[in-house]
């Protein structure tokens, strides 16, 4: 199974992967991090297909993807 | 497994200080994918320009030369000319490259440096809070252009990449975007091969990236995403305009 | 009289308004008052923090490194203000958002405000600045609630006047809740 | 300042906007600026209130696109203005010293910041030299307004502009990025001065000889005839010169300082009186001419000069060479921070006390 | 008898300095005729700029304003903007318009501002003794380019009419010659054209003349004025790129 | 000089000629500039040699891209050099600024020609301040060398590359139109300095973690620090400073003056000296850092001086801060024109007979 | 019959008018003026047609043509 | 010895060529010298000149307004320097373009020399500059003819080389022209 590594402390809550993922498993999480963000999560770690679309998005490197 | 995904090598393991959503994130990723999948991580200097990415330095592993604002180009092109075997790259926004910058631009394209010219197109002064630019779209808002810019008396959009590609000595200059998987994608190759032309020794390449500035657009990260399909892109084509991949 | 407080907080917190506003309120009443951001690339990140300094005498620096009092509004606030408060001062905590547990320092006063509760009690739980100057004001009492008032209607911009009330109702929300401490102790 | 004006008639607002208020009430109708911070405010105030009053801003494509508009513009005899900071005003030299040349007046502001270099945005008094001693090259002066409050911001910027036409000369004002960012409340007096015919403007040879402006003089003898009218013009200027005396009469020392330095000297002093020390403070407004025979004039009472600034030490050359022989000039330097009142008291305190043990 | 030639009236009646054969005096009659023809002499402000013409106050009679080295666009920009019924034209050589001041160039123009630019190229420095100038033509031999300027390193001839006429908002863009009768011809409708849309009130307008030097290409008058159908036409092609006559 | 050398090794060229022959003997593989009068000759044989030695000559679009180029070559650890005059190195100081902050070292040289603005092309020193105060923003200054005849053009860039290096700093070369443009025999000695290593150079990060060179700084402190350690350093370089004196020992009156001003004067004072007036002449070589406590220690015998310069007063507060207090200091201002020998012989002769009835 | 009026003193001995003139009527003199430049001449007044394309292109405007 | 010359014409005369050519000679003959040309824009209108200063001590100015020798090689030249020539000094005149009746300076010695009638015999009339300065040399002793022939084959470019025997028959030309008057005298 692919997976998936989030930086909490890196994400800024910007929610750009949320438009990158196609098959649209992340969200903005009700978590608040270090830096005062809320931060991403992923709904259904099962049905990533690690595609990668979503760290490729993301401004801060905050996702790490592996497969 | 193998990591589909991977923060590049070239990059020091630190967080940005750029604003949520700000694309100056990806354009570092993908400079940095390119050097690594080159490995010239070792031979790179490259200019940071003053503007939200005058950090470059604390990002980059590699050496890294502040140039004065708008001055990069002809920094790049003295230390490329006194130390040929570096790999020399500029990273400027719009305001650096297009406004204070343009007789430097231009005359280093003309002259056909060896120089990978990256172009942060995000149609606005963002480190000095949301001045107009010279690629700011007609009847944009800025902080100086409260009515919204108007072409008459405050500018047309300058198109960089279309004016560097109508003179003869450069090798390769396109037009990127990074607001989804695929515009991404093609930046990558577009970046990758920016840096090959210089390392095979063909000569000047200008690569422009339509960013995303939330904050001074004054939208949200996903809005100003957006904006860059509905508003930057119908403005400014992209495209390659000189060369190819 | 001489009163200056460092206020501190992230960017959509209102912490310039809240500073620009006090300075405002001290000007209505005839004082000399400066009011001083932090500006420049430090911001990027999403921080923000003001200075104001109220006097009767003409005002040396607005600049101040160690002042007498501050609102925190936010953890790294604490963190960065907290140590350079002079001894004796007073430390403004908004209790909402930063664990009371982790205020440390000696030797100072200390009021904790659940600014964005009472302000969401007031209506607008974005409002906290508004509930945390209520407060500051009224321990201190460097100007009066109604300059405050009034500095707030002049100063608002047209497009949020409605929101006038709601921020009225906030700046009283904090100082009643100070009062109502007063009296308890 | 009445408390009655205190109450009614203030305004809060940042230095730089009362630079963009005072340049506006005297009559200033054209603005050019590049932006840079801390002036930012600058430009900004203009190009919301420019097209209001009839005037225009422009955002020029560089500092010397701005500066050379304006003296596009103040040829044609409009009272015009640009403002940057210390990076950008090192950009405007070249153009300041044809103005100077060519005798056109203009306001640039320098809401000076820390260098050299990029440095950074705090405030600094780093470019007292650049703006004293010309700048750029070539034999000419600026005059030099240096506000330490925003009142002051305001008030000095449309003396600026009478001074400007009056001599026919680029003035500088020089603030720095504390009075710049500060607010404070302003009294807006509204422009007292008076705009004087500028025959020399080139508004077309209608009805007169066509006229030209330049700093070219090629024939024998023509550019010494100009460099020493120039300087003759400086001497004249001195008529204008400005300074604050702060508890000097009965001092036993002076500190020197201009600009922000100075205002938070001034609690530094009062604290010092408090301690019983005779230490009073002088301030010069006009950097140039620098109130140099104000100066010589406490010397001949006083033998003992602090000089507190902003930087490694440039203003203590004024001091040192206007002062009487046997005074000696001390330095107290604040490169690229703001000090405190309390800093500054203590330099005064270990000086003082060093000569009144 | 009628006068079929005669000096024009916004001339003074004194002989120019330039060296026997030089373009500029061409030049400097057609802007004057120019003049002359629209009535205009006493409304005209013109931008001299640092090069052989910068003594263009001692010949038009006209007020005339002395620009710093390649700022003449936005010393104009200043006096029309303050002074809106005045008509204002720059006069620029090469070194000025296309090197030192291009960056001014550019935006004067993009911004459309309501000037008439006139600029000579003779694809050298001329005042300064004949460096390379950014239009001085591949090959050439400059004292500055002593085996012919190389197009890499040393730069292509800027094409400064199609880079002009590439933007938006300027409203009439030419290049002519003035070296036979024909070219003259054409030369002064373009000078007329230029003054005209700005008395209308339309615009920008760009005139460029390619001009000879014989004194730095080391020719006489006549191998220059053959030169310039020869070598430089060639490589500048004469023609109306933007708006018409 | 002796008398074989002088007749054998010898070369006839113009002092432009010679700080490029004197660039390339040290060294120098970078030059980019701008053409400007009257300095050409800098530029035109640059473009001839340096392909010819293997390094690079640029024809920079502008005064600011040339500076730029220096900036970017001198970073990778090359010897790199522009030139221009005075309008152009206005131009240059924002660059300049840069280099001082980010102590990146380079030469820049300056044939001063008149100002203000376009002015002239005569020979001037109306630069003195621009060269001497640092000329743009911000705290720091560059090191400024002013040769006097085309041999010391030769060994004076020399020279300017190794101060460069030693102290990692921009270091001006001032010269004048008249110098630049007359010949005068050389003897080309050849370079004698050593070239260091440069441990900070951008060379790409093989075999060692990355390196930057900057100026900005913006963490609390460190802006004031680096404003220090310059200013540590710029009292370094004190070690460096160079001057002549020229018939000093005996003399009760002193003429202070530099470059081709200093070397009219030689005759003047020759002329002096053939009256019987005992005269003398001190000539700073080095402008910064100033030889002040040579001309202290010269105050303590002789208390007249005089100070000439090509301009309306710049120098001569130099001369004023470094003297003994009691030291008479007067002026004799030549602004725009080179004087005679006999116009200087008058004006010792008119203060020397005043003050020696 | 047309007239052409030569400014002697203005004439550099540039030459380009009799690169102009169609019908080949102007030459260098060997006369030298003020300036110390060999003048132009007109061969033969008579067959001038008084076009001006001479003065239209002689840059120091040393031609007048009246007809 | 000092000895000082400024000499004038028009840009095609050879004036810098002359000076310069003077110059190298003294240098091999270790003297001191010095070379100024006058150039820049003020050379547009075709004149041309420059200075030379001869010395065996350390020469200070290489400008000199009032010139104890001047050769003036044309009309205009005469006009410029002809007024500014020290009483006593010596003027040299170009005899073929200058009308000797126009040299009406009083208190100095004229020199006339029909320079490009010389040069014409020798073979070639626009080596006007080498028989007047071979005439030079003659009457002052400056240097010596052998040294200036020395510098003209140092000085004279590579495709000119085969001018190098018209040049110096030139120079020998004016020098003979100069001891004939002598001996007449
Ligand atoms: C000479 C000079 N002028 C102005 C500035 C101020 N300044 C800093 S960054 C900047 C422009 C930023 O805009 P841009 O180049 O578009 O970069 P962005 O921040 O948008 O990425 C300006 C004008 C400066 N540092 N130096
Ligand atoms: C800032 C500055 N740099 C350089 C110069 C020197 N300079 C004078 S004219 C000129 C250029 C002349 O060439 P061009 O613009 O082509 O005009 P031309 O003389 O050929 O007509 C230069 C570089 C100057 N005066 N100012
Ligand atoms: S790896 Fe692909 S599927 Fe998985 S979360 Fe990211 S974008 Fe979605
Ligand atoms: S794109 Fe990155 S920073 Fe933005 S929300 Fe997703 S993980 Fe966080
Ligand atoms: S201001 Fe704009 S460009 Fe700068 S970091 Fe923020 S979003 Fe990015
Ligand atoms: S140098 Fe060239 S451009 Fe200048 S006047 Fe002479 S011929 Fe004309
Ligand atoms: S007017 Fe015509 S025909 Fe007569 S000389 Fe001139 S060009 Fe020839
Ligand atoms: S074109 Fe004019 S200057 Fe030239 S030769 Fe003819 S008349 Fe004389
Ligand atoms: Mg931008
Ligand atoms: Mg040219």
């Amino acid at each position: 199974m692919p997976k998936l590594v989030l930086y909490k402390d890196r994400c800024k809550g910007c929610a750009l992967c949320t438009l990158a993922c196609p098959k649209h498993l992340l969200e903005i999480s009700t978590e608040i991090n270090r830096q005062g963000y809320y931060v991403i999560s992923l709904a259904a770690p099962g049905k990533c297909n690690g595609c990668g679309l979503c760290a490729e998005m993301c401004p801060d490197m905050a996702i790490e993807v592996w497969r | 497994m193998k990591p589909v995904f991977k923060r590049p090598k070239s990059l020091y393991d630190v967080p940005f200080h750029y604003c949520p959503g700000c694309h100056h994130g990806i354009a570092h990723r993908l400079i940095a994918e390119a050097i690594d999948a080159l490995g010239i991580q070792e031979r790179v200097v490259a200019v940071a320009s003053i503007g939200c990415s005058v950090f470059l330095y604390d990002y980059f592993a590699v050496d890294v030369l502040e140039a004065p604002h708008g001055r990069a180009p002809a920094v790049g092109t003295g230390i490329k000319r006194a130390r040929p075997e570096s790999i020399v790259f500029t990273y400027q926004g719009d305001g650096d490259l297009a406004a204070i910058g343009l007789a430097e631009t231009i005359h280093a394209a003309n002259r056909g440096e060896q120089l990978a010219v990256f172009f942060i197109n995000n149609t606005i002064y963002g480190m000095t809070g949301g001045q107009m630019a010279p690629t700011t779209l007609p009847g944009q808002k800025t902080t100086t252009t409260p009515l919204g810019r108007r072409v008459i008396g405050e500018g047309a959009p300058l198109k960089m990449a279309e004016m560097i590609a109508a003179l003869k000595p450069p090798a390769f200059v396109a037009r990127v975007a990074v607001n989804n998987s695929k515009s991404i994608f093609q930046a990558k190759k577009a970046v990758q091969q920016a840096f090959r032309i210089q390392v095979e020794g063909k000569g000047y390449a200008f690569v422009e990236f339509l960013s995303a500035c939330p904050t001074n657009w004054k939208m949200t990260p996903c809005e100003a995403n957006r904006h860059v399909s509905e508003a930057l892109i119908p403005e400014f084509p992209l495209g390659i305009f000189k060369g190819d991949l | 009289m001489y009163f200056d407080v460092i206020i501190s907080g992230f960017g959509g917190q209102g912490i310039l308004f809240m500073g620009n506003l006090l300075a405002h309120a001290a000007m209505l009443e005839g004082k000399n008052v400066t009011y001083m951001p932090a500006y420049g690339p430090e911001m990027r990140g999403g921080a923000a923090n003001c200075t104001v300094v109220v006097a009767d005498e003409e005002i040396g620096s607005p600049v101040i490194y160690h002042p007498h009092t501050a609102i925190v509004m936010n953890r790294p606030s604490l963190y960065k203000f907290g140590p350079r408060l002079l001894r004796g001062g007073l430390l403004v905590v908004n209790s909402s958002l930063v664990d009371p547990a982790e205020v440390i320092y000696k030797g100072i006063n200390l009021l904790f405000v659940p600014a964005n509760d009472l302000a969401r009690e007031a209506g607008d739980d974005r409002l906290g600045n508004m509930a945390a100057l209520g407060a500051l004001i009224t321990k201190t009492g460097v100007v009066r609630l109604q300059s405050l008032t009034d500095a707030l209607s002049e100063v608002i911009q047209k497009k949020y006047r409605d929101l006038l009330p709601v921020n009225i109702k906030c700046l009283e929300k904090g100082a009643t809740y100070v009062k109502n401490l007063k009296s308890q102790i | 300042m009445r408390k009655t004006e205190a109450v009614y008639n203030r305004k809060l607002v940042k230095g730089n906007e009362a630079i963009a208020l005072g340049a506006i009430a005297a009559g200033c109708r054209f603005y050019a600026g590049y932006p840079i911070t801390p002036q930012n405010e600058i430009p900004e105030f203009m190009a919301g209130r420019m097209p209001a009053v009839g005037g225009t801003f422009i955002q020029a494509e560089s500092e010397i696109a701005a500066i050379s508009m304006v003296m596009g513009a103040a040829a044609t005899g409009a009272r015009a203005m640009t403002s940057s900071s210390s990076p950008g005003i090192s950009l405007k030299q070249e153009a300041i010293s044809y103005m100077a040349g060519s005798e056109i007046p203009c306001v640039v502001v320098n809401v000076c910041r820390s260098g050299p270099g990029l440095g950074g945005i705090s405030a600094s008094q780093g470019d007292y030299f650049q703006a004293t001693r010309g700048g750029g090259h070539g034999d000419y002066r600026t005059f030099v307004l240096a506000p330490h409050s925003v009142q002051e911001s305001y008030d000095l910027t449309m003396l600026a502009f009478d001074i400007a036409d009056r001599y026919r000369t680029p003035v500088l004002v020089l603030s720095d990025a504390v009075l710049g960012q500060m607010k404070e409340p302003v009294y807006l007096r509204g422009y007292k001065g008076r705009e004087i015919r500028k025959p020399w403007a080139l508004t077309g040879a209608k009805g007169r000889k066509a006229r030209y402006l330049k700093s070219l003089y090629l024939n024998e003898g023509e550019l010494t005839a100009r460099n020493w009218k120039l300087f003759r013009k400086y001497r004249r200027m001195e008529k204008e010169i400005r300074y604050e005396m702060y508890l000097t009469e009965d001092a036993e020392a002076i500190v020197v300082a201009f600009g922000c330095a100075a205002r938070i000297l001034k609690t530094s002093i009062q604290m010092a009186r408090t301690k019983g020390m005779r230490v009073g403070m002088f301030r010069p407004i006009s950097l140039f001419p620098f109130p140099s025979q104000a100066l010589a004039a406490i010397s001949n009472r006083v033998n003992r000069f602090l000089v507190c600034e902003l930087n490694t030490g440039q203003m203590v050359e004024d001091v040192r060479l206007a002062v009487k022989p046997g005074a000696t000039v001390e330095s107290c330097l604040c490169p690229g921070y703001i000090p405190t009142p309390n800093e500054l008291f203590r330099e005064i305190k270990k000086r003082y006390l060093a000569s009144n043990p």
